[in-house]
């Protein structure tokens, strides 16, 4: 690379390893919500991406809200509206646990057939309300713009604060999983449903709540995704192989595998979309996951006990 | 019909006049019934048909469940385009192009000389024949490399999946060799016999329906056959299987392989009825939605499955047309209907039905008591 | 109590360490033709896993496992049962879904490669082998009824019933009468005292009633070491059997 | 109105006072985005001509079908709407792709369709009428342009990962090495449906172009044009010149995410002529004070207004008599302003460069003279 | 106190309790023995809720609980030790100690049972699933004895256990149900931990109660009889 400075260099190095991790942030987002729904409840929520549209439009929703009704509070409606999209998706993900995945868990492949149907009638439903072209929230300035450091040097404010975001949720995640009561028993239910109850879980509670959390998490990651991504009726259903891949490269039995394999690919993508271009770059990228899974065949953080 | 063969295929009378039926109305009924135009479309819905009777051996019985079976079915569909291309292109009707005799978009990417890899496909026994070993040869080591890794479950799902996406932008990344996501189209004629004709596609539906009963019955012998207890075996208990001194990897891998065999089979049909092969066919939600059709119709029964694949077609096709803004919802709704009611698919209810009946015979009794358990049918023995 | 000879199974210096914990530690163990060998031990101390290293369900970190002369130790599992070894899980493991006839009969040893399975055959030998295990197992009567709906101790049995179709050389069981009633005991001692006439067994149990019964000879693992070996009245009368295992 | 016996011998979907035609657009799936304007300008061209009393005096019935994004459904649906609908003509088709999935149909079935899209050329088909613009009308006088305009010597192509974009550029890429004597820097094509262009823009960082030339489409463009702007490349610092934004696409992205940047169409919703706001208050009138028109959208409303004056000039629904009539039919009500059927089928028609403004709207800076269509372009192949 | 009235349990069709009575009072401890596959484990699963009964009633201390799901029975005072242990495998035994317990999980509780069972503390940050199967069988009864019962249901608790241990659960649950006047019903196979721990001794055929003696009063010889026939 002779015809570049070494300062541009140096740019570019910090760029690309920032782009990288915000790409990773991006992947943990999506995988969060997926890796609770489909890594511990074993429930393939084929309407994982339907539910980030939903975070997604929720924000286009608050920020015509506040055009109309409290323009001054424009810069930071987006922060309330991650709450709302939180908190809506969660309740149309408890609803749709009550009406539909409670009666599967003894038969979790169909799941996957279960969801499907639902994320075809949610995709729809989006057009029917909101037409079939995407929409636009207004994001606010301050969130669009860049640091700059030197000429070369721009650090993107929304790659920040996605990062920031995933971090917080993560860790939020994380202690509620491996540090309260509730993610206890949610792990224990998972694992024996019926037992479970006999020792006195209310298992039809926590079913219903961790599809809940999982389905809030995603409207989360559908929130912050604004800044980076479209709002459509199938802006969704873009993110969800790669969600996929990202819970199951970690290991479906534990987040912090999540955590892992979204860095590892996210790396692995930016370096080779970098240097090869950019549909090379993706296929190369997963080859070298299909590759990882087949050296680690359950993941990077395999959870397996001795089996009978 | 040799009788020991007979039932080796079918495991009840019931079972065999459903086949039948089934067989008369395929053959049949719709040819009689609809305009060449219907007729051609059951065909294409048909061509999956395939890949759901790999589907029902490969998940159903053996419980692993692929999400890449677009691959396959894409690998013999495009072996088949190639084919039918280089007979389309020939130098006279590709006259106008930079180099005539080339598919057009090759000439369109600026490729002067048809890939090495096109060549052999002029010939139509090595399309045949490609059309079955293609996919065959990269579903065993796919299979080969996973299975003796013991990669189950979703993982394998997701890997499966990541191939279908891999394939799928393959095709799209190299547009001169593959013609993109375009795909290949404007396919004419095989070996001088027009395709597109009212009477070529009627031949066509013939024979790919008969080849997809010969499939069906190859399917069927196999899961009444031992191994097909394996299969079921090796579903609810790997390492029993394991235990019991079957090479439980191998068993998955052939009968991943037969699958990929038959979904490839099912894409050469699907391209000679439709006149083109493109990736939006081969990719992740084509092959998710094989899956569906064969969850629809009862993954556990050969001939459900086959129904899956024309009913929900047929949904998609009828709804689409007559409600064009609400089909999504109904296909939503039926499939949520389908898994919420119907946990064997379409053809469990089938299974009800003895049920039913001995839920109405108590009720006619009026017994308070209930029956004892209806005592399964005796095991086919060999004895006479 | 029957003569000393010749060994066909030859376990040495033995071992596999879990994340630094040795559950199996220089463990050598000699099977003799024709005997029943019973392995005891307190919980946790690595009987189980000693069956996983010989069947090959986990793999061993030391040590070797010689079957009539041939190494086992990097051998796949599959391979090993086609040598000759069967074995029953702690926890019964049968086909659920498939009826009781179909538990057995896949278990035949005709026709384990993929085309073999094709081409199998009910031949009335195989059925008879069958009905006749069947007869010896007591459940003859439920031929016709999946497997996941058996008790505890009718799965037990079928599981036994399915080694026996195998017909292997070695036959390891893990606690084949845990759960299972007086009667059930009796009988099941009396048919691995019957079986071992042709072939080696080795048990694995926390009976001693039974163990007595049927005991050639009883080796007492503790912490996946050898504790003491002998017959079953030797064993049962050493001190530190008796203060890790058996109580006072 | 002439009997029917004699504007139909060929046993279309034709009766005295009605005639059927098809519309053959994605409703559902990824494309459903693109394909919605054109849907709507169809439809509002066939409620005006029915309004005014219909063509050759029957009233146009309209059957919709859905391609669902998918290119053998457009293949199904096309062959319905041909073979058991005998529809007159169809209006149809956002991609190259379906368009290619369809034309055998047509040409099989002889049916008639009208495509709205700007496109790649290297076509031409009797039973084709291309309303959008090929490659060479779109890129070349937007390249000459920007040249000239912003002294541009170095390039940086990206698109997406299918034919358009990828002839476009190879077009592109001729015009600029042999005609402006510039310098390609980079070319890069993204699968259709990424969302992430982190490393892309890095590179593009690193090439300092003057130019990037862009040709993403679908949900994709809101992720680049967004990420863009995060990364510190705006119109400040950075000229862009893209052939694949139109207004509908502006409604995702954001008009702030774009300002300033460049747009190569022949059609903008602010082109400032009678015909084009008459168009425009019909098209909010009718679909809401919020609704936008793209170019597509616009090439849309042009079909069933040729199609009319085609069959009115050739007297007849006849496919073949309607294909022999279409060249050289002029139609003065175009919102682009005037446009004509050259032999070859596509249109003649102008180029124009747009800024885009923070409301979503382009300024027009340039505009052509009218460009005749060449698909199979000597020199660019 | 747990009493059971008239009921009735079946699987789909096959009726495998047609009528049950019985009823254990406090600080009784109740033994059920009886064949293979004769309703035992089907009894127990139908008192915690794992499957509905098809009739009659299940009441404990007095108030029906025929209804209630199985949650809401532990939370009454049930606890449960399944047959085939059913530890929670991907747990740590720490983990399963506390899986059930409602509220804060207070720390004489789990030295509680870690006394009884040392090797549970020793391997307190293993998995449950790799313990060997004797020390399953102690984390499921560690786990039952954490949410408090009033009434403990082991089913063949002594499966797979080493003698000395067996001894030592005999003395605990007699130890624990003077301690805290807990019912206890438990079936086994083992007649002389029968023998050594219950109060009273039922024998249980096809699905009916055949015999029932106090322990002072049985005949070891005639139940042997009647399993082994
Ligand atoms: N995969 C594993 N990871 C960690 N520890 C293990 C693993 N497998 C076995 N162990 C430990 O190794 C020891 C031996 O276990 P094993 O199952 O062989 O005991 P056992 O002698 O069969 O006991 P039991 O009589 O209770 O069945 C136990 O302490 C167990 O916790
Ligand atoms: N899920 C089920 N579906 C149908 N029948 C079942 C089911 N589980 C058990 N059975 C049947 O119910 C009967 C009683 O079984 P249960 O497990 O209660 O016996 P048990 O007395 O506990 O025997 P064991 O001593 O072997 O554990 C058996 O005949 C068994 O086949
Ligand atoms: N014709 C296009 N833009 O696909
Ligand atoms: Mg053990
Ligand atoms: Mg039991």
């Amino acid at each position: 690379m002779g015809e570049y400075t070494t300062e541009e260099l140096q740019s570019i190095f910090i760029m690309q390893g920032f782009s990288g991790l915000s790409l990773f942030s991006v992947l943990l987002l999506m995988g969060l919500g997926l890796a609770l729904i489909f890594g511990q409840m074993g429930v393939i929520n084929m309407a994982h991406g339907e539910f980030m549209a939903m975070g997604a439009y929720t924000v286009y929703l608050c920020s015509n809200l506040t055009e109309q009704y409290a323009p001054t509070f424009g810069p930071y409606y987006f922060i309330v509206s991650i709450v709302f999209a939180f908190f809506i998706c969660a309740m149309v993900g408890a609803l749709v646990e009550w009406l539909l995945i409670r009666h599967l868990y003894h038969r979790p492949l169909d799941t996957l057939l279960a969801t499907w149907g639902l994320s075809l009638i949610m995709q729809q439903g989006y057009r029917s309300t909101f037409g079939a072209r995407e929409v636009s929230p207004t994001l606010p300035e301050w969130l669009m713009g860049s640091y700059s450091f030197s000429e070369m040097l721009d650090i993107p404010i929304n790659g920040v604060f996605v990062l920031i975001l995933s971090v917080l949720v993560t860790a939020a995640l994380m202690l509620f999983m491996y540090r309260s009561k509730f993610g206890l028993r949610l792990r224990a239910t998972v694992q024996n449903r019926k037992m479970s109850a006999a020792v006195g879980i209310n298992t039809g509670r926590v079913d219903r709540l961790a599809f809940a959390l999982g389905c809030g998490i995603a409207g989360i990651a559908g929130a912050a995704f604004t800044t980076i991504g479209s709002t459509g009726p199938d802006s969704g259903s873009r993110y969800i192989v790669d969600a996929f891949l990202v819970v199951v490269s970690g290991g479906t039995a534990s987040l912090l595998g999540c955590l892992a394999s979204a860095f590892g690919i996210a790396q692995a993508q930016s370096i080779l979309e970098f240097f090869l271009n950019g549909t090379q770059g993706k296929v190369a990228t997963l080859l070298v996951i299909v590759i990882a899974l087949m050296i680690r065949p359950q993941g990077l953080f395999p959870g397996k006990v001795r089996g009978n | 019909m040799n009788s020991r063969i007979f039932r080796t295929l079918f495991k009840t009378k019931a079972e065999a006049i459903a086949f039948l039926s089934f067989i008369v109305l395929v053959l049949i009924i719709l040819p009689l019934a609809l305009p060449v135009f219907r007729l051609n479309l059951v065909g294409k819905y048909l061509s999956f048909g395939f890949v759901a009777i790999g589907l029902v051996l490969l998940w159903g019985k053996c419980g692993v469940l692929s999400l890449g079976q677009g691959v396959f079915f894409g690998l013999g569909g495009y072996c088949m385009a190639m084919f039918l291309k280089l007979e389309a292109s020939d130098p006279v009707s590709t006259a106008i192009q930079t180099t005539p005799g080339i598919p057009d978009f090759m000439d369109w990417n600026q490729i002067t000389e048809l890939p090495a890899f096109w060549e052999p496909f002029k010939s139509l026994p090595f399309t045949a024949a490609a059309v079955m070993i293609v996919p065959a040869i990269i579903a065993f080591i796919i299979g080969w490399a996973l299975f003796k890794r013991r990669v189950g479950g979703v993982y394998f799902a997701i890997i499966t999946q990541a191939m279908a996406l891999i394939f799928s932008l393959g095709i799209d990344g190299n547009q001169g060799l593959t013609g993109g996501r375009n795909g290949i189209t404007d396919l004419r004629t095989l070996w001088g016999w027009d395709i597109r004709t009212e009477s070529a596609q009627q031949i066509l539906y013939f024979v790919s329906c008969t080849l997809l009963f010969v499939c069906a019955l190859g399917a069927k012998y196999i899961t009444n056959t031992r191994l097909g207890r394996v299969l079921v075996a090796i579903r609810d208990r790997e390492e029993r299987v394991r235990f019991s001194g079957y090479d439980v990897a191998m068993v998955r891998t052939v009968i991943f392989t037969f699958a990929a065999i038959l979904s490839g089979i099912g894409g050469a049909m699907f391209v000679l009825q439709v006149g083109f092969m493109s990736p939006s066919i081969v990719g992740i939600v084509p092959s998710i939605e094989m899956v569906i059709f064969t969850a629809v119709g009862g993954r556990l029964s050969v001939l459900g499955a086959i129904l899956g694949c024309l009913i929900v077609n047929f949904g998609k096709t009828t709804f689409s047309e007559a409600y064009p803004d609400l089909w999504l919802y109904l296909m939503g709704s039926t499939f949520i209907a389908v898994v919420m009611f119907f946990p064997n698919g379409l053809a469990g209810i089938l299974d009800k039905i003895p049920d039913l009946k001995t839920k109405i015979g108590n009720l006619v009794k009026r017994s308070s008591k209930p029956s004892t358990p209806p005592t399964a049918p005796t095991p086919i023995s060999d004895e006479n | 109590m029957k003569t000393d000879n010749e060994d066909v199974l030859v376990v040495e210096d033995l071992g596999v360490s879990f994340d630094g914990f040795k559950a199996v530690d220089g463990f050598n163990f000699y099977l003799a033709k024709n005997h029943v060998h019973v392995i005891i031990g307190p919980n946790g101390a690595g009987k189980t896993t000693v069956l996983d290293l010989i069947c090959g369900k986990t793999k061993a970190t030391s040590g070797s496992v010689k079957f009539k002369g041939k190494e086992l130790r990097k051998q796949q599992e599959f391979k090993i049962v086609r040598a000759g070894i069967g074995r029953k899980f702690q926890t019964p493991s049968t086909y659920e879904n498939l009826t009781v006839f179909e538990n057995l009969e896949l278990s035949h040893p005709a026709g384990r490669g993929v085309f073999g399975c094709l081409t199998f055959r009910r031949t009335p030998e195989i059925l008879e082998r069958c009905h006749s295990v069947a007869r010896q197992i007591g459940l003859s009567d439920k031929m016709n009824t999946e497997a996941g709906i058996l008790s505890h101790g009718q799965k037990q049995w079928l599981e036994i019933g399915m080694l026996l179709m195998q017909d292997p050389e070695i036959i390891m069981l893990d606690e084949p009468v845990a759960g299972m009633s007086v009667r059930e005991r009796a009988q099941t001692a009396e048919l691995i005292r019957s079986i071992s006439d042709h072939r080696s067994v080795i048990v694995i149990e926390h009976d001693m009633e039974f163990v007595r019964e049927i005991a050639d000879r009883v080796t007492v693992m503790h912490m996946g070491k050898i504790l003491a070996e002998g017959s079953m009245d030797t064993v049962s009368k050493d001190p530190k059997v008796i203060e890790v295992y058996i109580g006072h | 109105a002439p009997p029917t016996s004699e504007v139909n011998t060929t046993g279309l979907a034709v009766t005295d006072d009605t005639v059927t035609v098809g519309q053959l657009h994605s409703s559902t799936g990824t494309m459903a985005i693109s394909e919605t304007g054109s849907i709507q300008a169809e439809q509002l061209a066939i409620d005006q001509i029915n309004a005014m009393g219909g063509v050759l005096g029957r009233q146009i019935k309209v059957i919709k079908e859905d391609g669902a994004s998918d290119w053998p459904t457009f293949a199904e649906k096309a062959k319905k709407l041909l073979v058991s609908d005998k529809v007159g003509t169809v209006f149809g088709c956002w991609t190259s792709a379906s368009r290619k999935a369809v034309l055998p149909v047509f040409e099989k079935e002889n049916g008639m369709l009208y495509y709205p899209t700007f496109y790649e050329g290297l076509e031409q088909s009797k039973n084709v009428i291309y309303t959008g613009q090929e490659a060479t009308q779109q890129i070349l006088a937007g390249l000459d342009w920007i040249a000239k305009e912003k002294k541009a010597k170095t390039y940086y192509l990206v698109g997406s990962d299918y034919i358009w974009p990828r002839t476009s550029m190879k077009i592109a890429r001729k015009h600029i090495e042999n005609v402006l004597k510039g310098k390609v820097v980079g070319e890069e094509f993204y699968a259709l449906g990424t969302t992430q262009f982190g490393s892309l823009i890095n590179k593009i960082k690193l090439k300092k172009p003057d130019v990037i030339y862009a040709a993403v489409v679908g949900g994709s463009n809101v992720s680049f044009y967004k990420q863009l702007k995060a990364a510190g490349i705006t119109s400040k610092k950075q000229t862009l010149l893209t052939i694949s934004v139109t207004e509908d696409e502006v409604l995702g992205i954001g008009g702030e995410n774009l300002e300033g940047f460049y747009s190569a169409m022949k059609y903008f919703q602010s082109l400032d002529n009678e015909n084009n706001k008459k168009f425009v208050a019909a098209f909010k009138e009718k679909y809401g004070e919020d609704s936008v028109i793209g170019d597509v959208t616009q090439a849309g409303y042009l079909g069933p207004w040729l199609w009319k004056a085609a069959v009115e000039k050739a007297g007849s629904f006849d496919i073949d008599k309607i294909a022999a009539a279409s060249p050289g039919i002029e139609l003065d009500i175009a919102p682009e302003g005037y446009v004509k059927i050259h032999p070859n089928h596509h249109l003649w028609s102008k180029l124009r460069i747009g800024q885009w403004q923070k409301d979503g709207q382009a300024k027009v800076l340039y505009e052509s003279e009218l460009i005749e269509p060449d698909p199979f372009p000597k020199g660019y192949q | 106190m747990i009493a059971v009235k008239n009921l009735e349990v079946a699987y789909g069709q096959s009726l495998v309790i047609p009528e049950m009575n019985f009823s254990a009072s406090k600080g009784e401890i109740l033994g059920i023995v009886g064949r293979n596959g004769m309703g035992k484990s089907t009894l127990f699963r139908s008192l915690i809720g794992m499957i509905p009964c098809r009739s009659g009633e299940i009441s404990l201390d007095g108030k029906n609980i025929t209804k209630a799901p199985s949650h809401k029975r532990v939370s009454k005072g049930i606890a449960f030790v399944p047959q085939g242990r059913m530890i929670f495998p991907y747990l740590s035994v720490y983990e399963n100690l506390i899986s059930g317990v409602q509220g804060r999980v207070r720390r004489e509780d789990v030295e509680e049972v870690y006394t009884l069972f040392p090797v549970l503390q020793e391997m307190r940050n293993r998995k449950g699933g790799n313990l060997s199967g004797g020390q399953q069988q102690q984390l499921a009864i560690g786990r039952a004895l954490m949410t408090k019962p009033s009434v403990l249901l082991l089913d063949e608790p002594t499966e797979g256990i080493q003698p000395s241990i067996i001894k030592d659960i005999s003395r605990s649950l007699r130890e624990i149900r003077d301690l805290k006047d807990l019912t206890i019903v438990v079936s086994e196979q083992v007649l002389s931990f029968v023998l050594d721990t219950c109060d009273r001794i039922m024998v249980i055929d096809k699905g009916k109660i055949v015999r029932e003696d106090d322990r002072e009063d049985v005949d070891a010889e005639k139940i042997k009889a009647m399993l082994a026939v």
